[in-house]
């Protein structure tokens, strides 16, 4: 029988699957198909330290195997997701992740030393939301903005820290080095590519923020690829995500180097398939004889 | 509460130029759906699903009815599927329409694909309903004789007078207002007609509910990516059409 | 009657479909469904001032609406393309663009000169090919490396000068501006994302290069916003490609900013697809009053 | 020279665990393919088509049968297709099979999905041909009638012994060699079993033709996706299996 449990920086999670930030918000909106105790964690909706309006609508847009949004990190602010989503979540019987997001060094650190005084098991740090001008962008991609960022963070909170890094750069492993050089505890890998879709008939951008971030099947090459060049280049664990939507996608993250994964478009195609691909892994386990999930992390043997 | 299945279409109908009706057996979702509430369908090899409201049910027999209009891949991809097949949808979402209990007199203003979620109202009300119905012309002009079987007042118009009135809902909508006092307005169709209406239903101190439309994410609350922007307790704020909504009071949309 | 001639730094297109790059070898493999007259252009398969054998085998892959592939830009060397398959190709009644990929900058020049002495009608410099070390990913993914690329060229031809710019870096537009600024005729936009696929029972990647490009529609969204960030940066004109597959895609790359298409893999799922985007662009023209594709460049209004 | 079109699925048969025969009316293809030519089919919701060989055809009544496994999402597409419907392809692709005038005994080594190419041999040289023809067991098991109806002489081998000799397709090859002179060796199957065959081949001096599979993007020669290893002129280099192949020379091809 396969265990699925992952530890991820000290914080267990009772499978690698968890429900990744955004797509999922503070995990009651599924529990009518099922109980949030299946997953192995929820990250939640992007927080901010004072309530975010968000941007304009039309959010969201379909590409080929894939989704464009822009939400804008709407969000009731940190404080009402502690007094207010935090406590129902604790109670749910699942690994909870805390996910924040600013604009300014001031806001991540506030906002995590307020988190610092809750039980919240981890904090994910968006330094990558590409749809709002400040919503971390800015510090995800250069190495010392994301070094700062972690830096001021490290010193607001002894929570484990997740980073969550975005694939618009250059050299994504470049950053991973630096947050982990700062204490990140590990990354998340990755948000989302910057894209736009157009309406041909009224020539606008389909998107009221005129560009958006693609998810889905569609990145999930690059994903991949990403998992793999970071977990090369890091010792911390790596939290895999972009594109998942069945099991097969799940083994390819582990061999790639993720320790856990997040699934978010999926969800939207279909709500089940963040257990089926739970299913999916055991039942490959299973037939392959493979105990841990660790048997399988980084276990791609590059030509 | 909702569900997320496959549910067998038991009858499927071409009911007007590219525009289809489906009855759907879902006992589970028919039990409980409420007029105005909508389905969420998978369309095959598409990433997100499609909205579509309920235009009618039967909870004795477990039945709903959708009738969409094809308008892209997705719809077209939905509208292959045949009698017999099934269909995968999340259902039923949202906050529908509440009704007046002693109402005398209400209307109902549908233009196009927005007619479909207003049957059920009609069914409610029966004879207390007038229904002014637009449509591009006569081609697609559906459920006119469904209203009038329920009871309703029909009018219809059509952009281009090829069926009814020739021209939007709004001449005949004012002849409803001149005709009666109306204690209740339900809307759905493209905004301009929405607003219009809305404007109207304000100054004449009307309640007036409405039904949007946004794109969607997942359906059900979680993204916050289908929002319209409303005014609540004096403050502007942007809050889901799948969740709080689609139907809404007019008087705090803020179009 | 709408008029698709378009005019990109000083070479006629009859049309403004042309075939991307190392999709359509040098034009001969496609004559027995329609004759190369039938494109606005051809991009050749790059090559390289000596014959190249390219990656070993497994070179392409299925992913979610697109493909990666690790070709490693197998091609028979500058001079064969010039003595050999460059007379036929300046015959078949369509523009003809040498695709040029080279380790050094004297490779790049070397190849360019040789060519300045041809009838080729325009050079495009990939300093973007992810799948060989050497094949100008280096040069492409900093602005001094391409602008010391195109600074090199530009001394040995005269020729129109297209460069190709790669998706895989934090800002596109400055590159543009980069090589705008060395002379440059016009930029291409983009090359392929790096991705990767595992084979999940081999623990193998699929490609024996171990990453590839990624392709196909699944990128469309990407490289519509790049194109739409280089248009403003720079006043050269773009030539759009990524992803297009359909009439639609190409207007919205028109709106976005491009004044001329290439199209790659569209061709491997149907090979009639340039002549369907182009009827469909004419189509479109037609029902629109538009008489000329300036009329649709760059003419998206954002929000 | 090939063609890019829709030709009807004249007939469609499950012929074992997982494996289809489609025979398909399209003249213009049958009337110029070769034995050991390919296909490229258009599976659909897939950016890249699926290549499979000619298994027989017949110029007369201009049908060509392809016989393939269901071994992905791509050929599992393929396979939804109904006897009646257009099947997309692009055909004939690639460099068959060559016959020898004057052969006297030739076999044909087949394993697996690489049997249905050697039958359209089988067909050419009638009694002349032995063929030895490997699966993994008894329900994989495919056209063994239909190349002894063409005069050959047919040997089955299973993995499992479930049909057959027990084992591998080398056994019964090596029994055959004994048998008799060889004029010349076709091999379809698995790597490891054609580079087998290669080699006795080469000790023996007979002449072995191979037909070998790759990964494809355009299968027209266009993208040098498809290569395999060859030495030719002492020279080591990457040929295309779609255009160059994909059947090569045993002796030239480096495993
Ligand atoms: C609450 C609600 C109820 C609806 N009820 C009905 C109905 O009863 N009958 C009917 O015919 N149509 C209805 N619609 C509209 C219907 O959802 C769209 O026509 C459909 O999604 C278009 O999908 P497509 O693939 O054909 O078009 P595409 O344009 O290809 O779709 C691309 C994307 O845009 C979204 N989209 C496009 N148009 C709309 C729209 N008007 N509203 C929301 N999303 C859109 C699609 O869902 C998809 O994600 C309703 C929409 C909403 C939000
Ligand atoms: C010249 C040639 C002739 C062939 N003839 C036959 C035949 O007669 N009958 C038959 O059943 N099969 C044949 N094959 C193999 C067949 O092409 C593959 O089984 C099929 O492409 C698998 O597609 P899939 O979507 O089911 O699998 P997936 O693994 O999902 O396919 C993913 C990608 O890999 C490619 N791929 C996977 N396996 C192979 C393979 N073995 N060879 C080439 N590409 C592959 C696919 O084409 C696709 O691009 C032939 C292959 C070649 C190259
Ligand atoms: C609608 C939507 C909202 C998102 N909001 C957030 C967010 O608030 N914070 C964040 O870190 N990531 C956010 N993301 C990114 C996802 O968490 C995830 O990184 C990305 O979607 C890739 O994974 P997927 O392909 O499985 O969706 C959002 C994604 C989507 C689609
Ligand atoms: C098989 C293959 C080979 C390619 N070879 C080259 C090349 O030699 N030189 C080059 O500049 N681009 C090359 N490209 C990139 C394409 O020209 C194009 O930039 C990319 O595929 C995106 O366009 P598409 O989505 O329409 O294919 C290649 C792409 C593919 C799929
Ligand atoms: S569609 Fe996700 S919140 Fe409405
Ligand atoms: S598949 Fe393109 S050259 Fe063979």
């Amino acid at each position: 029988m396969a265990d699925l449990r992952v530890n991820i920086a000290g914080v267990e999670f009772k499978n690698p699957v968890i429900a990744a930030s955004g797509t999922y918000g503070f995990g009651e909106c599924y529990t009518d198909l099922y109980p949030l105790s299946k997953l192995g964690g929820i990250s939640c909706k992007g927080s901010t330290i004072e309530p975010k309006d968000g941007n304009p609508p039309s959010r969201i847009a379909e590409t080929p195997s894939g989704i464009l949004n822009s939400i804008g990190l709407q969000n009731p602010g940190i404080k009402a997701f502690i007094n207010y989503y935090l406590p129902t979540l604790l109670k749910s019987d699942t690994a909870v992740i805390a996910n924040v997001a600013g604009a300014t060094l001031d806001d991540y650190a506030k906002a995590c030393e307020l988190l610092d005084q809750t039980d919240v098991h981890m904090i994910e740090l968006n330094i990558s939301c590409p749809n709002v001008k400040q919503g971390g962008a800015a510090w995800g991609i250069s190495c010392d903005g994301a070094a700062a960022v972690t830096r001021a963070v490290r010193k607001a909170t002894k929570k484990p820290l997740m980073v969550k890094l975005t694939p618009n750069v250059t050299d994504i492993s470049e950053i991973a080095k630096a947050v982990e050089a700062e204490g990140a505890d590990c990354v998340s890998v990755i948000n989302t590519l910057l894209g736009m879709k157009i309406d041909i008939n009224t020539r606008r951008p389909i998107l009221h923020n005129n560009v958006g971030g693609l998810s889905g099947p569609a990145v999930f090459p690059v994903a991949l690829r990403m998992v793999w060049q970071v977990a090369r280049a890091v010792k911390i664990p790596v939290v895999g995500m972009g594109g998942i939507s069945k099991a097969e996608d799940a083994i390819e993250m582990f061999l790639a180097g993720a320790s856990a994964l997040q699934m978010g478009t999926a969800i939207f195609t279909d709500p089940y398939s963040p257990l089926k691909v739970i299913d999916g892994i055991e039942e490959f386990m299973d037939n392959n004889g493979i105990r841990n999930i660790s048997e399988m992390v980084g276990q791609v043997k590059p030509w | 509460m909702y569900f997320c299945d496959k549910y067998r279409i038991v009858e499927k109908k071409a009911i007007a130029s590219d525009i289809y009706s489906y009855i759907i057996k879902c006992p589970e979702v028919a039990g409980i759906v409420q007029s105005g509430q909508f389905v969420n369908i998978s369309a095959s090899g598409h990433t997100l699903r499609r909205p579509i409201s309920v235009c009618d049910f039967d909870r004795e027999n477990g039945l709903i009815r959708i009738v969409f209009e094809i308008r892209g891949e997705g719809t077209r991809e939905i509208s292959r599927l045949r009698e017999g097949d099934y269909i995968d949808m999340i259902a039923p979402l949202g906050r529908g329409f509440s009704f007046l209990d002693d109402a005398k007199h209400v209307a109902l203003i549908g233009g196009g694909i927005g007619v479909p979620p207003l049957l059920s109202i009609a069914k409610h009300y029966g004879e207390k309903a007038q229904a002014v119905l637009g449509f591009k012309s006569f081609d697609k002009v559906i459920l006119a004789n469904d209203f009038a079987e329920y009871g309703a007042d029909v009018t219809i118009c059509t952009d281009d007078g090829s069926s009814g009135f020739k021209g939007n809902v709004l001449p005949c909508f004012e002849n409803v207002l001149n005709n009666e006092k109306l204690d209740i307005i339900y809307v759905c169709g493209p905004l301009p007609m929405i607003r219009a209406i809305s404007e109207i239903a304000e100054q004449k101190a009307i309640p007036c509910q409405v039904s949007l439309e946004e794109r969607m994410g997942c359906g059900v609350g979680a993204c916050i990516a289908c929002v319209c922007k409303v005014k609540r307790r004096d403050k502007e704020m942007f809050v889901r059409v799948c969740k709080d909504g689609p139907v809404f009071n007019s008087k705090e949309v803020i179009f």
